[in-house]
């Protein structure tokens, strides 16, 4: 789970970590009240899960509460990477001497948290990554050791910090891999770390990454999921505990186990089909999920046909056979549904679906054949 | 031989009298695995259609010589339950458990790997050796014994894949899923390494995804230390973009992740890619009859 | 440094875990006190730093507050094994169903802390490690691992607690552990952990044992330390930073590091003297700790010679010699001092005292040259 | 060869700017150890008689091909240097502080041990090969080359053991303090087995003390594994009693702990053991020249 900028700023303001003084806004009247109530220049930044919000005109200086309401009215909406823009943080201007970059992320390949420091910070990291590797200091914590004070001190030798900020610096890394612990993350990311021209370091940003499998140890955090923000019909996949990503397509595709799902729409896309949805409904998906999942899908209306394709290990074909039984039932099905079963309880699987003829009820034996046969049936030009 | 699940396991599942871990225990019985244990704590002395079951894992080996364990105990005590197999003394653990927080599973591989404990998972399928035994909930009815060693990071494509194979006439030596969370016991590499090294192994296939780069990683390692021949599978060419981890993430992960660009490393390395499950099962057979 | 029983039990609540309430008293009038307000039958414990206070009659049971008063007038002053009892904990009395006996040592020879549990608490755990080994579980934590919730399963299990106190004892366990490494202790043992007629477990004794090395970072912990009971010798010289035990005989004896100081004991006693006391000046030691340490020496009217036995490696004869000239300076030395200096700067050390003659300074050259000389020196009889 | 501390020891001082670890730095060097480098942080750049200072171990061994450090810096922060000197791929860690807690030590050493980090000490007076390299504070005067391992829980008494052995005429192979602390990176039994291997040791002297059961382990272990003569002694015969670690220190130790009973143990082994240091070095000269 992304955090926003300003939610990260209230997990780094709870672990002792100095951030800049702000407010969240939703409108342009809480904007400028935002502004008045921190009284001096202020920055408005969008607040949107994805990057380069700058150059799209999300992050501009004010001086005046006016000033702040008219960029609030023109941020307020804005279309970001496709994110759209449905809040502001509205914070005091910063002092800037220098701005550093620090991160700490979950390195899935060397499994080990990876630290990064920069005194290149500000904009551009990965070029800085590309263009100058040396002025980008990058060690890997063994978690087997756990953080020690001499970890920091070499990040901060490395990354050539100068010596009055070096304290300061290797506190924030201290503070900062608390934080990436205590809040099971993924990802804390610094840029920029500023420092003021008092000599005082501060995170002008904040960008976490909570670690969706342990946010029930988290309440606190599971609660800054912003659900307006995410599209209805993946917010109804994840109410019901699918995972779902809407595509642009006409075939409805539905597996279980994410790779089967990918793989199942490359072969529709082979064989001349375009998907409409990658649609995962785990392991040990029970009738009702099913029927959950078919809702998803159908609440789209460009979807000509549906390629069911199951291979079981923990779910169990007669289960699923029940399910699309029951979603026949329950719903208005006006579209081909081809249906692959097969593994776990498969046999008992077909022999359930045969006991029960739909007319928009198609069961083909292999993956290939079924999404041949569901591009046939969406209609060829699908 | 088989590789990880041989005719020397005997299992103990933790978490047995769950309704899955009861399932699956005796799916993989009826299968052929000796499973000699199960672990519920305070069901000590209880049994299972004749399994019988332990207060501990301790207990079991000491009972059983249990040496490998199945973990399917729900994701909040499942690293406690991997901690406990490797303090009793178990060599192979399998981990079928979705859903274990990545930094619980960080600490425990930490822990596990110096001390030589192969841990197979989380998040996987477990490891099926056909004709001699199986553990986890790789439905076996599709495959054979035969020479080719499948690993793969997804489960359900595992299945695909190999099904696609044995629709050939052609069996496996084991089908390893070795899971697709952030941290699994056991990588690409170390399945190739496990597969160039057991003589009954003569192909085998490699099925990846997009993100990440460790089908990049494997490609290198094949080159450098694979003798046998290696057929690959990667899902994901028309999938939508993941997300990525910040700035971090795109600089540590270095290549885009995209299943194009692990395809062309693959086959740069010397690697037959195949586009669809379909077709990777001709290759392996080509392979195989020439 | 040893914690009395009620500071034991202080550490106890302040980690959440469960103790019998009561209070200090030391005089007979704050005893009575503390029994009117507990209001109830109580015990009265003697708090003394050694074991065997039932036997000694340091514990006594008390229906009434006159009760209490005159069992503390009997215990206060008591001597248990050479301490003397100058505290009493009047506690509630608990009602006891099962007393279990819970410890964990900081075990050096294993290099992991141990873990012992059995359902035979009470008075002699050690009879039953011997003739009841089976009813003693022992399991060593593996520091790499951490403490998991199954290794207090293990051990609630491996020691046949009874499935309705399970939750309690590991529940137990596990907040033991955390004091133990939070505090920095090298034993926590509880005995007997009592199991109440409803069914509740408590801790009814509570032994703690904290690293001193450790102590700094605990000063709540280090200020409990009680100066009254130790031996006012040995108190001056922990204040000096020496460390100081004493005997019975005549030889004063004073070396730098405790195996040598040990040797140097054994050997004054084969060549016939008896030693006065241990002192070990410790590693790199100054004029000035010098000078301390004679005083410590000399403040035992038995002393009739000393023995000064250094091996310099990290201590420097030359600054040996020097505190000696110092202390012959400052203190009125009435008695032989026999010096042997050996190692690092020892040939400057020896010529410095050679360079100033003083009537009761004598250097040999060799340890076993040296104790027969001061064993001579003392008068023989020593 | 020597043990521990030889020709191939490149040393780096952590902690070389304070008092103590300059001043044994150089008697070090002044031995003919060769010491590359130092560290203190924030001191970088700068050299203590010759010697270059670092802000980190890793720099030191980056810089100087550093294999062995020897921590001088104060106890509060000693784990930390200890941790820094691994993490930077020193092998061989020599702790001269005293004073560290017990519980940091303990997560250091569980650290250290399966990654085949040597450590000597905490407060210990560290290694010296005579004639080849000092590291640590043992006074290197009265040692000469030879063929006698000593090693020893006590600091001072090694040396007036080693000395009592050295006005004989012996010489020794290494001189090795492991120090008293709770928990020591190297034991008795680690140091026997480094001298059984060594070609040029062909005596060993373990100086032990009471309290503990260290003594009696290595009688156990010299039994079984040391075919060199081993000559002990053993503080403490009148010493004051010690106080004991509660109930569960009397049932972990088994034995009394008392020097009597070390003694005995050794004996029952076929050790011999001299009284006093003066009669260790007449047995050992005894054994030498049989």
């Amino acid at each position: 789970m992304d955090l926003y900028e300003h939610q990260g700023k209230e997990l780094f303001a709870r672990a002792g970590l100095r951030t800049v003084e702000g407010r969240v806004a939703t409108s342009v009247e809480e904007a400028r009240a935002a502004a008045e109530e921190l009284a001096g220049p202020v920055v408005v930044k969008a607040q949107v899960l994805t990057g380069g919000r700058g150059k799209a005109g999300g992050v501009k200086l004010a001086a005046t509460p006016d000033e702040v309401a008219e960029h609030a009215a023109a941020i307020l909406g804005l279309d970001i990477n496709g994110h759209v823009t449905r809040r502001l943080w509205v914070e005091r201007q910063a002092s800037i001497a220098k701005e550093y970059y620090f991160s700490i992320t979950f390195d899935r390949g060397a499994k080990r948290p990876l630290f990064m420091l920069s005194t290149m910070g500000g904009m551009d990291i990965e070029a800085v990554a590309v263009d100058h590797p040396e002025k980008l200091a990058r060690i890997h914590l063994d978690p087997a050791m756990g953080f020690r004070p001499f970890f920091a001190n070499r990040l901060v030798f490395a990354a050539g910090i100068p010596k009055e900020e070096r304290r300061a610096v290797a506190a924030i890394i201290e503070g900062c891999h608390r934080l990436f612990v205590e809040a099971d993350a993924m990802l804390v990311e610094v840029n920029p770390l500023i420092v003021t021209p008092e000599g005082e370091v501060v995170a002008a940003d904040a960008k976490v990454t909570i670690d969706d499998n342990a946010l029930y140890r988290h309440p606190e955090i599971a609660a800054m999921r912003d659900t307006a923000a995410a599209d209805p019909q993946e917010q109804m996949a994840r109410e019901r505990g699918v995972t779902y990503v809407k595509l642009d397509g006409a075939i409805g595709i539905l597996g279980n186990g994410a790779g089967l799902v990918m793989s199942t729409l490359d072969v529709v896309d082979q064989v001349g089909g375009t998907p409409a949805n990658f649609l995962d409904v785990g392991g040990g998906a029970q009738a009702d999920e099913i029927v959950s999942a078919l809702e998803v899908i159908l609440s789209d209306p460009k979807v000509q046909a549906i390629f069911f394709n199951i291979f079981g290990g923990i779910t169990r074909g007669d289960e699923v056979a029940r399910g699309i039984l029951d979603a026949l039932d329950r719903l208005e099905i006006g579209v081909p549904i081809v249906v692959r079963l097969d593994g776990t309880n498969a046999e008992e699987g077909r022999a359930i679906l045969a006991a029960a003829p739909h007319r928009h009820l198609h069961v083909e034996a292999t993956m290939l054949d079924a999404a041949r046969r569901v591009v046939e049936l969406a209609g060829g030009a699908a | 031989m088989a590789v990880l699940v041989t005719a020397e396991t005997r299992l103990v599942t933790q978490g047995i009298t769950g309704r899955e871990g009861a399932f699956h225990t005796l799916k993989n019985r009826a299968y052929g695995t000796q499973v000699v244990a199960g672990v519920t704590p305070g069901k000590g002395g209880q049994d299972v259609e004749g399994i019988p079951v332990f207060d501990t894992v301790a207990d079991a080996v000491a009972e059983t010589g249990a040496n490998t364990s199945m973990v399917f105990v729900p994701p909040r005590f499942a690293a406690d339950a991997i901690y406990e197999a490797a303090d009793a003394g178990i060599g192979t653990i399998v981990c079928i458990t979705e859903g274990i927080p990545a930094h619980d599973m960080l600490g425990a591989y930490t822990y596990l790997r110096p001390r030589g404990i192969r841990l197979l998972g989380p998040n996987c399928p477990g490891a099926l050796s056909p004709g001699i035994a199986n553990v986890g909930i790789i439905p076996a009815q599709v495959f054979a014994p035969g020479g080719i060693g499948l690993v793969s990071r997804s489960g359900t494509l595992t299945y695909q894949i190999g099904s696609e194979v044995a629709g050939l006439g052609l069996g496996n030596s084991t089908i390893v899923g070795i899971g697709g969370d952030p941290v699994v016991g056991t990588s690409f590499i170390d399945a190739l390494e496990l597969f160039e090294a057991d003589p009954e192994t003569t192909h085998i296939v490699l099925v990846g995804e997009i993100g990440g780069n460790e089908e990049e990683k494997a490609a290198d390692y094949i080159a450098a230390h694979v003798t046998k021949p290696v057929v690959a599978y990667i899902a994901g060419f028309t999938a939508p973009p993941g997300k990525t981890m910040g700035h971090a993430g795109a600089i540590i992960s270095g290549s885009s992740g995209t299943a194009v660009a692990k395809k062309e490393a693959l086959e740069a390395r010397g690697v037959r890619v195949g586009t669809n499950p379909t077709e990777v099962a001709r290759i392996v057979a080509e392979l195989v009859t020439a």
